[in-house]
């Protein structure tokens, strides 16, 4: 019995799921069920937060392994990740304890030195490599990439001021580009994507692979 | 307190400039500060995302429960098994809290997919093709055989020929049409391509002009950060002629010059 | 080594191209050059809708951009805020990006003028963040104040005023997405356009911009605004320029070295192709 | 800082103002922005036949007729009928590209992206499995080195199980090694940056970076380009397709990466539900046609009858 709910358990789960709000959504059904699919999502969005916990957990235990080992070039790192993931565990959870939440000062310093401008940059090292993929890939090998050089120009000079003053047309020209073919460019993908999530939904019907084995 | 307050924001300045010339020297060479500037972010950004999932379950999950809304505890419960990956024996658990989460995500994405992505978007490609006006019947041709080359380029198994893998293909009417549709649906697709790469540009230098606008308004802690970046490439180039990956590159850029 | 293979050495080598786009941006942010900008009409579009929304319409905000993003996003955020601010509007804030609650901060912060004129509880509330899934955005729809039982400072929200006019899908005029990534994008349109027919603005950085196209094409969406550049459109409309305005000329001049490199790899291109081929050598 | 940019706004503001003016009053359409259907359909107040709640008829039939068709494939499949794939290009690719690893005596490097596996992403990230499975069994047959990299935790298990089995399948089980399997955290950018140190590190001939990618697919297509690989990548993440497009050598355009899985593992059911999705397509290619038909010449409003 148990060994059935371990395997088959998962799956039912979702089949179930699935057909509860096939039916809610499509056809009329009585208050207290619409109430029931209402506590259900909401159960589902908060499972989220633990989701979150065990990633983080993941990834202290990811760094604990080569502090164990003493892994040459690594461990020294790992060694600082652990000490600033600890630092900023007890002030934020004395924060969130305390009732202060994230404004809680000490942690507040932390992200704001720290976190804040950490995130913005390793972003913003990828203007480097837009810059140099510009140069070497923006190549006109043949037409598809030729048209694609075309409307990448048109609208890089349509997005910028400079675009303007050679010609005020780039404006509009840019605007009708995105407004007309560059919509109907990614409608088919968006429609193949509409129709996976519908395929996804059966194979999940029919108990099959959506995650793990 | 209050004189403190300034301290600490200026000690908060600096870092926050020295770790911003650090994580731009990635572009340049990979080098120890780098690391360090890295593996910090993310030890933070562990720390932050714990505390706020902390929160979170504590203002959505728990406090309900305190005021009277029982049925919440399920959440909770739920939640709680997405731990049991860490007990080995319990681990067949852990599977019913995603579980759960993909039957109520699937639930509710299958049921508006269709209309949300599918049939919204069939209606708006439903457009007269003469409309009186010359630009937009144009307009709207143009984007009907987008539309159309685009979706016939996504099918995968009907496809006319198909069939005659082995065979010589014959070249059909059908097949005809759709080796033209394939191709306006690629020419179509690489016009969005291009205004997807020029505004991704946009993006990123948005993002490069942020990170100016913070440095210039630290620029002692800038102008050090810097320094000691440089230093720091130097060493990793040092370092690396050394060790055996270096001299490998080495002695391979001698035999092919 | 002939002369073209050199300068392709030159124009190839990458610490040289990133040197030369750091010292463009900051020389122009250092001295601007004043170009005037050129207004999309996706964006009047944007800012004529927001014009005939009612008096005291409810909005529902989803600020979902980390520092990164809010480089393009919080400008234009802020000019909504600003635009929307003469009709004392009622606006439900919440995020589902783990950075949210800090940029939410900083808005306020930065836009002092637009906050100072709105009272916690009964003009605004922050919910914080929540987590990105299909079904928080579901949640919302059905009810915010009884998914939510504290809100991002720990206060009640079962006795909050604005939750008596903005709670549900159907109490909502407008719902603006602030949003660095395309996933909130799909889940509003799935679970609250379609389910609800919640009216959304869209508010995205340039990166994702064209990919949103399609929902505002077909009308599932009322408006959208994507880029630094339709932020600075948008406070040029406003006619309070802001730091967006003040970011185009450094983003003309990166886009002109970019471009400028692009051309010369294609003057380079051809004549390496056609040496190669004379070599022998296969091209790459 | 803020002295700088007040500085900066009133210096440009002065003169953007006198240009504003004029800009303010100019129409910048090109064409007003009015289509066809722009005004939201009226949707019916009342259920449809007393059951089905109003809005939601045209999602009902599509759902089934989808759902119906794609079990009878299935079925169908099981039973032994095929359902060919149309040629793949970037698919086709994969064996030169391994080839290219052979002859070179470099490593594979097969990457797909960070995530877990019950998200929105599952699809492309099995999808990515499936295509690695095929990899492997290619890699074990002649002989090269396949090192995998990924940023989904609950994968660890089937990536060591997929080399291990492809190995043996291409007769050499002991080429498999722990170390080549490489999990590299859920945090995109420590994930991006340890891929980007094995491409460097590993000098690797072949890379092929399959997955839902973020912003990690140009680091990584412009490192693979400097190392001089052979690149074959594909997402259905349509804001990273043009790097990859421009970049990379081949391309898994969207959903080719699903049918790419499909023809990968050989599993006929995979290919059976691409048959499914493909009347969807079709649906909706013959609605569109029906409609602009019908709008055009009729002036009658297919759009009205979807939206009952």
């Amino acid at each position: 019995m148990s060994s059935t709910i371990r395997r088959h358990g998962p799956y039912l789960t979702i089949t179930l799921l699935i057909l509860f709000f096939f039916v809610t959504y499509l056809f009329t059904t009585p208050q207290p069920v619409q109430l029931f699919g209402t506590q259900l999502v909401q159960w589902a969005s908060i499972v989220g937060y633990f989701a979150i916990l065990v990633g983080t957990i993941d990834i202290v235990i990811f760094h604990i392994k080569p502090l164990r080992s003493k892994e040459s070039g690594q461990w020294q790192y790992s060694a600082v990740l652990l000490l600033i993931t600890a630092i900023g565990l007890v002030t934020g959870v004395t924060g969130v304890l305390s009732g202060a939440g994230i404004n809680y000062q000490p942690f507040a310093w932390l992200y704001n030195a720290i976190y804040v401008p950490s995130n913005a940059t390793i972003y913003a090292i990828l203007v480097f490599y837009i810059a140099s993929a510009s140069y070497r890939a923006f190549r006109i090998k043949n037409a598809q990439a030729a048209f694609l050089v075309l409307v990448g120009f048109i609208i890089m000079f349509a997005d910028i001021g400079l675009g303007y003053v050679i010609w005020p047309g780039f404006v509009p020209l840019g605007n009708w580009i995105n407004t007309y073919p560059v919509a109907a460019a990614f409608r088919p993908i968006i429609i193949g994507s509409g129709l996976g999530v519908i395929i996804t939904g059966l194979r999940a019907l029919l108990g099959r692979d959506v995650y793990g084995r | 307190m209050t004189a403190a307050v300034p301290i600490w924001d200026m000690f908060g300045l600096w870092i926050g400039a020295a770790l911003t010339v650090w994580l731009f020297s990635f572009a340049f060479k990979d080098n120890a500060l780098y690391k360090l500037a890295e593996h910090l972010f993310v030890g933070i950004a562990a720390a932050y995302s714990f505390t706020i999932a902390i929160d979170g379950i504590l203002r959505t999950g728990i406090a309900p429960v305190q005021q009277g809304n029982i049925l919440r505890i399920f959440a909770l419960i739920l939640g709680c098994f997405f731990f049991a990956k860490y007990f080995g024996k319990y681990s067949w658990i852990a599977r019913f809290g995603p579980a759960f989460v993909i039957g109520v995500g699937l639930g509710i994405s299958v049921t508006t997919a269709p209309e949300g992505f599918v049939l919204a978007q069939v209606k708006s490609s439903m457009l007269p093709l003469w409309t009186g006006d010359l630009l937009q019947s144009l307009t709207n041709i143009l984007m009907t055989f987008i539309v159309l080359g685009g979706l016939t380029y996504f099918m995968f198994t009907f496809v006319p020929g198909i069939r005659g893998v082995t065979k010589v293909t014959k070249k059909t009417p059908a097949s005809h049409l759709y080796a033209v549709l394939v191709k306006i649906g690629i020419y179509g697709m690489m016009i969005g391509f291009g205004a997807l790469f020029a505004s991704t540009i946009v993006s990123r230098v948005a993002y490069l002009i942020g990170r100016l606008t913070d440095l210039i308004a630290s620029p002692e802690a800038s102008i050090v950060a810097t320094i000691l970046v440089i230093a720091a490439i130097a060493y990793a180039y040092q370092h690396e002629k050394k060790t055996a990956v270096g001299k490998i590159e080495q002695k391979e850029s001698k035999k092919n010059p | 080594m002939n002369s073209i293979e050199k300068i392709n050495k030159i124009l190839s080598n990458r610490q040289i191209l990133y040197l030369l786009l750091i010292a463009v941006v900051l020389g122009i942010m250092l001295h601007p050059l004043g170009i005037p900008i050129g207004i999309a009409g996706q964006t009047r579009d944007v800012y004529n809708y927001v014009d005939k929304l009612p008096q005291n319409p409810k909005i529902l905000m989803d600020v979902h951009y980390d520092p990164a993003g809010a480089t393009e996003l919080q400008p234009m955020a802020g000019a909504f805020l600003r635009q929307v601010i003469t009709k004392s509007p009622k606006i439900v804030f919440f995020t589902t990006h783990n950075v949210g609650p800090i940029m939410f901060e900083r808005l306020k912060g930065y836009f002092p003028d637009v906050f100072s004129q709105l009272k916690y509880g009964d003009d605004y509330v922050n919910l914080g963040f929540l987590p990105l899934a299909e079904a928080t955005f579901a949640s919302i729809a059905k009810g915010a104040q009884e998914f939510v039982a504290k809100d991002v400072y720990g206060a009640s929200t079962a006795d909050m005023p604005i939750f008596k006019v903005a709670d549900k899908a159907a109490d909502f005029n407008v719902v603006v997405l602030i949003t660095t990534s395309t996933d909130p994008v799909e889940y509003a349109i799935r679970q609250w356009y379609t389910a609800y027919k919640m009216p959304l603005l869209f508010m995205v950085v340039a990166v994702i911009g064209p990919s949103v196209q399609p929902f505002v094409a077909s009308a599932q969406a009322v408006g959208m605004l994507s880029g630094q550049n339709a932020a600075a459109q948008y406070e040029l409309l406003l006619k309070k320029p802001g730091s967006a305005v003040a970011a185009v000329d450094a983003q003309s001049g990166a886009h002109v070295l970019i471009m400028i490199y692009i051309v010369l790899g294609n003057l380079i291109y051809w004549p390496m192709r056609r040496m190669s081929k004379k070599a022998g050598g296969k091209t790459k | 800082m803020h002295t700088l940019l007040s500085k900066t706004i009133r210096h440009i503001t002065s003169r953007y103002l006198q240009s504003v003016k004029s800009i303010l009053t100019e129409d910048n359409h090109l064409l007003s922005p009015v289509f066809a259907f722009s005004a939201p359909f009226a949707v019916a107040q009342q259920p449809i036949l007393g059951i089905i709640n109003p809005g939601r008829t045209a999602t009902l039939v599509l759902l089934l007729i989808i759902f119906i068709l794609g079990y009878v494939f299935i079925n169908q499949a099981q039973k032994g009928k095929k359902f060919p794939i149309r040629k793949i290009a970037g698919f086709e690719a994969i064996k030169e590209a391994v080839g290219r690893a052979v002859e070179t005596g470099r490593p594979i490097l097969y990457t797909f992206a960070y995530g877990n596996l019950y998200g929105g992403y599952a699809p492309q990230f099995m999808a990515a499995l499936g295509i690695l499975s095929y990899v492997s069994k290619l890699a074990g047959q002649y002989d090269a080195r396949v090192i995998t990299t990924f940023g989904v935790p609950e994968a660890i298990p089937m990536v060591e199980e997929i080399m291990r089995e492809g190995y043996r399948i291409g007769g050499r089980p002991d080429a498999y090694t722990q170390n080549d399997v490489r999990y590299q955290t859920t945090e995109q950018f420590a994930y991006a940056a340890a891929t980007q140190a094995t491409i460097i590190r590993e000098k690797v001939a072949t890379n092929i970076m399959i997955g839902p990618f973020a912003a990690e697919a140009l680091i990584f297509a412009e490192t693979g380009a400097a190392a001089g690989a052979i690149q074959i990548a594909g997402t259905a993440r349509e804001t990273q397709i043009p790097f990859f497009v421009l970049v990379c050598d081949y391309v898994l355009i969207a959903e080719e990466m699903f049918a790419a899985a499909a023809l990968a593992t050989g599993d006929e059911s995979t290919a059976a539900v691409l048959g499914a999705e493909d009347v969807g397509k079709f649906i909706s290619i013959a609605l569109i046609i029906l409609g602009i038909g019908l709008l055009t010449l009729l002036k009658v409003n297919l759009g009205a009858l979807l939206s009952i």
